[in-house]
């Protein structure tokens, strides 16, 4: 296909985690830190695949931990969405600073 | 510039792009919407890397599934004073240096001296839903592009067969078994508010 | 499937191991399982609930007991064949190599450390050489590295042999059983002896228990023959624990019954005591030796016998070394011993190793064609030495367990009480399978044993013989009589082992497994026939009732006081030729010649008196007497079969001959080098006086039956009288010698005592009242200076921890963020700067 | 076809010029199939009514397609005054660049495919799905209550289906053994028994859990929960007018078109007639054999299209706790025994009894076919005396008066 190297995947797959790292780090929106999560993910799975391209040991390896990711990252936001909605049920809000009736 | 790499250029520019866009938009259906973008732009990314099943399943599983799942978050639990719940600007201040600080150590770590090391790879597509199945079921993969041993410093790889099956049934069940627990979990309480 | 028996017969032991199993398996699986899954089913009538009838409705079901038996018959019949196949095999004169190639088969359950082929094993450089056989070839062995747990059969004479009389012995019981137990088919079973035991309680009823019954009779037979056909310790060690919780329900089958409950746990608990000492036996043996295989243990302790041909007098032998200074490298370097001194370490062997330049015995050794010089230095610093102490250790602890399970002195006081077992029961444990099992793991286990430790077992089995032999002329309860004569008839077959009569001491637990289990059956058969009266006094006169059971016990009873040419006769002569032949080699251990021969006296008395007393003379209790009756064909069938085999099971030829018993030269076939090794001179003393030791044994065998006669059958002498001259002796062994008092008084009172002084001290009043208004007095300052106040101080020390660190627990998620962004900034950072 | 283009291009020109023919070749086929199928669907509405639908616009109103196009294009494009406005225009485009993209992978002819993908049936499983994100924004972004409604209820509708539709998907590729839709069309070159649809039984069946779960995941009636005009006005359509309406209405219909294309290729032989027993691009040349293909996948696209407008007028539509019953209670189950039953199948059936199952199948369905052709063409006066019927189906017009004496 393309040959340009895994230094711009690396790049942009930082750039991602970045964003996603920020994300968890501004959004009050427990659905917006949701969203921080997906990014980091995806980030990671973008290394994933790159490396599964750029290295032949891991043609295989790359992209069977990339789709396990991608069904892991799929169970996870199901859970913290039906957390996310109880949490909105008992608190009528989804604002991420109100969760804290476990603080010590 | 060839073709490949002004297309690598304009999807990693969206797909850049729309991260940020999650990031900074206050509106979290419009995150939502950049999300999407993201996510789509991670799977042409993924198309472009010749790994078309991952790309598939990315947009199949994120897109047509988490994404719509996380959009039906947002529409259950938004009220119109909660939609943009704003972070104060030092949040963001803090937020933006740690994220910058975190992509800096990455790039040096992808560019400098540690990096990975290069390797041309062989020409065709990554192996595909039949080669990824047989890995699954323990059989290494035959084609001969795997034979590259094409590490510079020489270090052969060892490629004994790894069978994924038990991963991938572990994750199956973990699937199912998480995806009764979010159901319960949804619906519990509100059987109690009742 | 042919071929996959004919290429390793031994297969057909594996399978006859899990018939009964698989007996136990169905009769749990439908007479419980699915029979208590269905019961809901029951009420609800219609087609739902015939499933619930078709099973067996609320009756025992009796179909599975069939079953039972019908597997057990089978596995009879497997052992039978695997036997004549066997000893087929061993005449065609097949190498060792060969013979285990098709005879015996391991496999891994766990194996760790280095498991690389291609690595060489040195096994005490944490690794262990191992045999693993190619299943499809039976090629010979490759050694595999690693330490491993395994599972393994390995069939040879004495295993053939001992397989083939369990599964007989076992299956004449399950057939006995059939009918002994038939009570326990009805749907409430009345049991007096509850009511006679608990006080309050009148015309207790239960459930009848016939297939419960029968899943442990078939779960005890899978046990036992799993511990014959084992081939390792750890295999050997699950299946004695097997066995042991086996006879803990079956002692305790009537656990209504106080008296059988509490000799259920008593067996229990005295086999743990054995069993601790077995472990530690186990224990040693797998970290100073590396293995639990017999064999390869063994061969480990023991100069190989391949080297015979290099220096006849070495094999087979323990070779002491004196471990000296460590070399320049730091090795440990060893000296052989000088010349008639023995040294302080075992040195150590490979197993197998099909290298001959790596071992070639000790000192100069010649061979037709080549001469080795001292290899055995090397051998020492290849492969090590184990202290002696440790392997004498090893030795005795497992003797202990075998102490425990055989019941010898002085762990022998759970026997007797094990008869509040239905009777089968007693057969069972006495006969074929759990008292077999300590003798057996003993002769198994031979070369195991350092000779300090074998004397000690001829020492243990010479007291127990005559311990148990003096207690049993006293008592009167019919199936105690018997517990006792089997406590003294293992001590015969300890004192025979370790006087190095390796195959006397085995024929004797086969002849008398087959004669005791006639003896419990015909007492059974008396027992049933006289509604459960055990009681020997209210017997007498019998034999005009029950003819078949009197006869065959006759046969019995003949059996085991050693009349001639009946099975005990060979075994107990040559037990006692052998106990002559070391008593004249080392004078000073006579007395293990003079017990036992006492001893033989005794047992034909007690056991012609027990005979006497029951069948002969005039009936001494009317009431039972007319209610005795013959036991149905079901019952005597299998004491015919029995009578039989304890006639003639040791018959050879010529008959009057005891050495030439074709049993015993079978079972000296299958002899660890060991023996002949290490018993030589006493082996060919015993044979010089043969005759001797017989004509003495018999000539005590019929003073003690001439007595018994004298006393119980032509009333020449008063019972009465005789025991009002004998006065504190027969007190004594009344009470056992008081070994229950003595262990009371020793263990168990101590104990509860200190448990009561415990009790009392945590009890104390407190310091003071209740204040007013709290609900409890305030706690004493003595607890609080002691346990209390320490195990206080921790959880408060924990508690004031949890306080402090709670902080930390902000409950703000970007918080969180923000930490664990910085964890990760440091980790890259730290990246960054190593590799920048 | 990329081939075609370097015959005169240099390699990056020629797949930009590749790429462009085949984006306006998808774009022309959807917006054609459009066109022709607003006007079907109206004409057989009506005949299904007793109307006789749009006559004037050209001939048999066959332009009326273009006059709607002009009067939409013409209109004011507004958006409410609650509206997120950049969401509420970008919906429409989402809803359509979904159905276009699932194009991207669906083979006209042997080689007639935009992109061959090795995973071409997952790819438009994948596309097609997304489509549901154009919908949720557009109610979403509507601020209005029933376009909300409607959105949600749409995602909800097409998450479900997705899950029988793609189960369903792989019972075919168990067949084939690949996903590769080029390949899985070539496989069932020659006569119509090698069709996917007459391997076996569970295939068979297969087909029609596929085609009745495609069509509510293009919200078609009697699934339309989405645009439930009784219910929530027009769902979320209420706000859109004009141009951003015709093309939501571009995206159904071309995702009408992608799924029954995807169900001709997996199940009915794709751009084989079956009838002819060779692979026609070998026989005849690559122009004149996709030639044919084209027209005859067309017509197979068509037909099942057809089918689905046939079921919208004839059928009302389901509640939304029926829909999702449906779904999950009984499409999931019987799409999970299916892929279980193919599976068994491939592994366990002796050859004979495949064999014979095929033809079986084949000729019974061809029979029954026939019988319903025939029956349909049987002149009406058989179907019983004139006049007890009232309507159209009586053969000649009843006085409703006439009971009323």
């Amino acid at each position: 296909m393309i040959e340009l190297g895994l230094p711009p995947f690396l790049l942009l797959s930082a750039f991602l985690f970045a964003c996603g790292v920020s994300c968890l780090a501004v959004k009050r929106n427990a659905i917006g830190v949701l969203m921080g999560v997906e990014l980091i993910l995806n980030a990671a799975n973008l290394n994933f695949v790159a490396f599964a391209r750029y290295n032949p040991a891991f043609r295989v390896e790359g992209q069977v931990f990339a789709l396990l990711v991608v069904v892991l990252a799929a169970a996870e936001a199901a859970v913290a969405l039906a957390i996310i909605l109880n949490f909105y049920n008992n608190h009528a809000t989804v604002d991420v600073d109100r969760a804290d009736d476990l603080r010590g | 510039m060839s073709l490949a790499v002004a297309l690598f250029a304009v999807v990693a520019l969206a797909t850049g792009a729309s991260a940020l866009g999650v990031v900074l938009s206050r509106n979290i259906v419009r995150a939502a919407v950049w999300l999407l973008f993201t996510l789509i732009g991670v799977a042409l990314n993924y198309l472009l890397l010749g790994a078309e099943f991952v790309g598939a399943a990315q947009l199949i599983v994120y897109v047509g599934g988490t994404l719509v799942l996380v959009v039906f978050g947002v529409m259950l639990t938004a009220q119109g004073p909660l939609r943009s719940l704003a972070a104060r600007p030092a949040e963001w201040a803090v937020g933006g240096v740690r994220a910058a600080a975190l992509f800096g150590l990455l790039a040096a770590l992808a560019l400098g001296p540690h990096a990975p090391p290069a390797v041309t790879p062989p020409d065709g597509p990554l192996p595909g839903v039949g080669p990824l199945g047989l890995a699954f079921l323990g059989f290494p993969d035959a084609s001969p592009a795997a034979n590259v041993t094409g590490v510079p410093d020489g270090k052969v790889f060892p490629r004994t067969p790894v069978a994924y099956l038990l991963p991938f049934e572990v994750v199956s069940v973990h699937l199912l078994v998480v995806l009764i627990g979010a159901a319960y979990l949804a619906r519990a309480k509100r059987r109690a508010k009742a | 499937m042919p071929e996959w028996f004919a290429t390793t017969p031994g297969r057909l032991y594996v399978v006859a191991t899990l018939l009964p199993l698989v007996g136990c398996a169905l009769l749990l699986l439908f007479a419980g399982l699915a029979r208590n899954l269905c019961r809901p089913l029951r009420a609800s009538g219609g087609r739902a609930g015939s499933l619930y009838w078709l099973l067996g409705g609320d009756k025992p079901l009796a179909t599975g007991a069939y079953l039972a038996t019908a597997l057990m018959g089978l596995a009879a019949v497997l052992a039978v064949v695997g036997l004549v196949m066997f000893l087929g095999d061993a005449q065609r004169g097949l190498k060792p190599d060969e013979l285990a190639a098709r005879w015996s088969e391991r496999t891994d359950w766990i194996r760790v450390g280095n498991t690389d082929p291609a690595t060489p094993a040195e096994w005490d450089k944490s690794d262990s050489a191992r045999l693993v056989r190619d299943e499809s070839t039976a090629a010979p062995p490759v050694p595999r590295g690693g330490r491993a747990l395994e599972l393994g059969y390995r069939i040879d004479h004495l295993t053939a042999l001992m397989v083939a009389m369990v599964t007989v012995i076992g299956t004449l019981i399950f057939v006995f059983s059939l009918g002994y137990m038939r009570d326990e088919t009805k749907e409430t079973v009345e049991d007096h002896e509850v009511d006679h035991q608990t006080p309050g309680t009148h015309h207790f009823a239960r459930r009848g228990r016939y297939g419960r019954f029968f899943a442990y009779l078939s779960l005890f037979a899978f046990s036992m023959l799993n511990l014959l056909v084992a081939d390792n310790l750890f295999q050997v060690f699950v299946s004695w624990e097997l066995v042991g919780v086996c006879s803990f329900f079956l002692i305790g089958f009537y656990y209504e019954r106080p008296s059988a409950s509490r000799a259920a746990a008593k067996a229990f608990i005295v086999n743990r005591v054995g069993d601790a000492g077995f472990l530690v036996g186990i224990l040693v043996a797998w970290t100073s030796l590396g293995t639990l295989n017999i064999d390869e243990l063994a061969r480990r302790l023991r100069s190989p016998d391949r080297d015979t041909h290099g220096s006849l007098e070495l094999a087979g032998q323990l070779v002491r070394v004196n471990p000296g200074q460590p070399d320049e490298k730091g090795n440990p370097t060893y000296e052989l011993p000088a010349k008639g001194e023995t040294g302080t370490h075992l040195a150590l062997y490979p197993a197998l190793w099909e290298d001959p330049t790596h071992f070639h015995g000790l000192g100069h050794a010649r061979t037709n064609d080549r001469e080795f010089t001292a290899p055995a230095r090397q051998t020492y610093f290849d492969f090590g030495a184990m202290p002696y102490w440790l392997f004498v250790v090893m030795g005795i602890g497992i003797f202990l367990g075998c102490v425990g399970k055989s019941a010898q002195v002085p762990l022998h006081t759970w026997l007797p009480d094990a008869m509040e077992g239905p009777t089968p029961v007693s057969a069972l444990i006495h006969a074929a399978t759990m008292v077999a099992a300590g003798v057996y793991l003993v002769g198994r286990c031979y070369p195991l044993f350092a000779p300090e430790v074998l004397l000690g077992v001829a020492y243990t089995g010479a007291v127990t013989l005559f311990v148990a032999a003096t207690i049993a002329l006293v008592q009167t309860d019919i199936k105690r009589v018997l517990a006792y004569s089997t406590c003294s008839q293992l001590g015969y077959m300890m004192l025979a082992l370790g006087v190095g009569g390796w195959a006397a001491g085995l024929l004797h637990l086969l002849t008398h497994a087959f004669f005791k289990a006639l003896l419990f059956l015909g007492s059974g058969s008396v027992i049933h026939g006289c509604h459960h009266e055990q009681d020997l006094r209210k017997m007498g006169g019998l034999l005009t009732k029950m003819r078949v059971t009197g006869f065959t016990m006759l046969v019995g009873v003949l059996a085991i006081a050693g009349a001639p040419f009946f099975s005990g006769w060979y075994s107990k002569d040559q037990i006692l030729s052998s106990a002559l032949g070391y008593g004249l080699v080392h004078r000073e251990h006579m007395t293990l010649f003079v017990l036992p021969l006492l001893t033989a006296a005794m047992t034909g008395f007690y056991m012609f008196r027990l005979w006497f007393l029951a069948f002969a003379g005039a009936p001494r209790d009317h009431h039972v007497h007319d209610h005795a009756h013959e036991s149905p064909a079901v019952m005597t069938v299998p004491l015919v079969i029995l009578a039989l085999f304890s006639v003639g099971v040791a018959w050879g030829w010529p008959l009057w001959d005891a050495d030439a018993s074709a049993l015993g030269h079978l079972l000296e076939a299958g002899q660890p080098a060991a023996v002949r090794v290490a018993f030589g001179p006493e082996r060919l003393t015993a044979h010089d006086h043969h005759l001797v030791a017989g004509v003495l044994a018999l000539l005590a065998a019929a003073l003690g039956a001439g007595l018994a006669a004298a006393m119980y059958w032509r009333p020449k002498l008063d019972p009465a009288a005789v025991r009002a001259r004998a006065g504190g002796a027969y007190t004594f062994l009344l009470n056992k010698w008081y070994f229950d008092e003595a262990y009371d008084a020793a263990l168990v009172r101590p104990t509860v005592g200190l448990a009561f002084a415990s009790a009392a001290a945590d009890k104390r009043p407190t310091d003071g009242p209740a204040p007013p208004g709290a609900a409890e007095p305030p706690p004493r300052r003595y607890d609080l200076g002691t346990l209390d106040g320490l195990i206080t101080t921790v959880g408060q020390l924990v508690g004031a921890a949890g306080r402090e660190l709670r902080l930390v627990q902000t409950g703000r998620l970007r918080g969180y963020v923000l930490v664990l962004a910085l964890t990760v900034a440091g980790l890259l950072g730290m990246l960054v700067g190593l590799s920048g | 076809m990329p081939s075609f283009w370097s015959d005169f291009l240099q390699p990056p020109l020629s797949g930009i010029a590749f790429g462009v023919t085949a984006v306006a070749a998808i774009f022309g086929f959807i917006s054609g199939s459009a066109f022709f199928a607003i006007w079907a669907e109206r004409k057989v509405s009506a005949r299904m009514q007793d109307r006789l639908g749009p006559t004037r616009v050209g001939p048999f109103g066959l332009l009326q397609s273009l006059a709607d196009g002009i009067k939409l294009i013409s209109k004011e494009d507004h958006a409410p005054a609650g509206a997120d406005r950049l969401l509420f225009r970008l919906a429409p485009y989402l809803a359509f660049c979904a159905a276009f993209c699932g194009y991207i992978a669906l083979p006209f002819g042997a080689g007639l495919v935009a992109a061959e993908l090795s995973v071409g049936a997952f790819f438009m499983l994948a596309v097609l799905s997304s489509e549901v994100f154009g919908v949720v924004l557009a109610g979403y972004a509507s601020a209005n209550k029933w376009s909300l409604f409607g959105g949600v209820r749409e995602a909800a509708q097409v998450v479900s289906y997705e899950v029988p539709r793609a189960l369903c998907v792989v019972v075919p590729v168990c067949v084939t053994g690949t996903l590769n839709l080029t390949t899985i069309g070539t496989q069932q070159a020659g006569w119509f028994w090698g069709w996917n649809l007459f391997h076996d039984p569970f295939t068979f069946l297969a087909f029609f859990v596929f085609f009745v779960t495609a069509t509510a995941s293009c919200k078609r009636a009697p699934f339309d929960l989405a645009e439930a005009e009784s219910e929530l006005v027009a769902g979320f359509l209420t706000e859109y007018s004009g141009f951003r309406w015709s093309i939501f209405f571009l995206a159904e219909y071309g995702s009408m078109f992608a799924v029954s294309g995807l169900a001709a290729l997996l199940f009915l032989g794709g751009w084989h007639t079956g009838v002819l027993p060779f692979e026609p691009t070998a026989e005849w040349g690559f122009w004149l054999g996709n030639l044919l293909n084209l027209a005859v996948f067309a017509a197979k696209c068509w037909a099942l299209v057809l089918v689905m407008m046939w079921m919208r007028w004839s059928l009302p539509r389901l509640r939304i706790d029926q829909v999702m019953t449906t779904c999950l209670q009984y499409f999931l189950p019987i799409a999970c025994a299916l892929l279980v039953g193919v599976c068994l199948w491939q592994l366990l059936a002796p050859p004979a009894v495949t064999a014979a199952t095929r033809y079986v199948l084949a000729f019974g369905t061809l029979g029954a076919l026939l019988l319903l052709v025939a029956s349909v063409l049987r002149p009406p006066a058989a179907a019983g005396p004139a006049g007890h019927l009232p309507g159209a189906w009586a053969g000649r017009a009843t006085p409703l008066t006439a009971g009323r004496k």
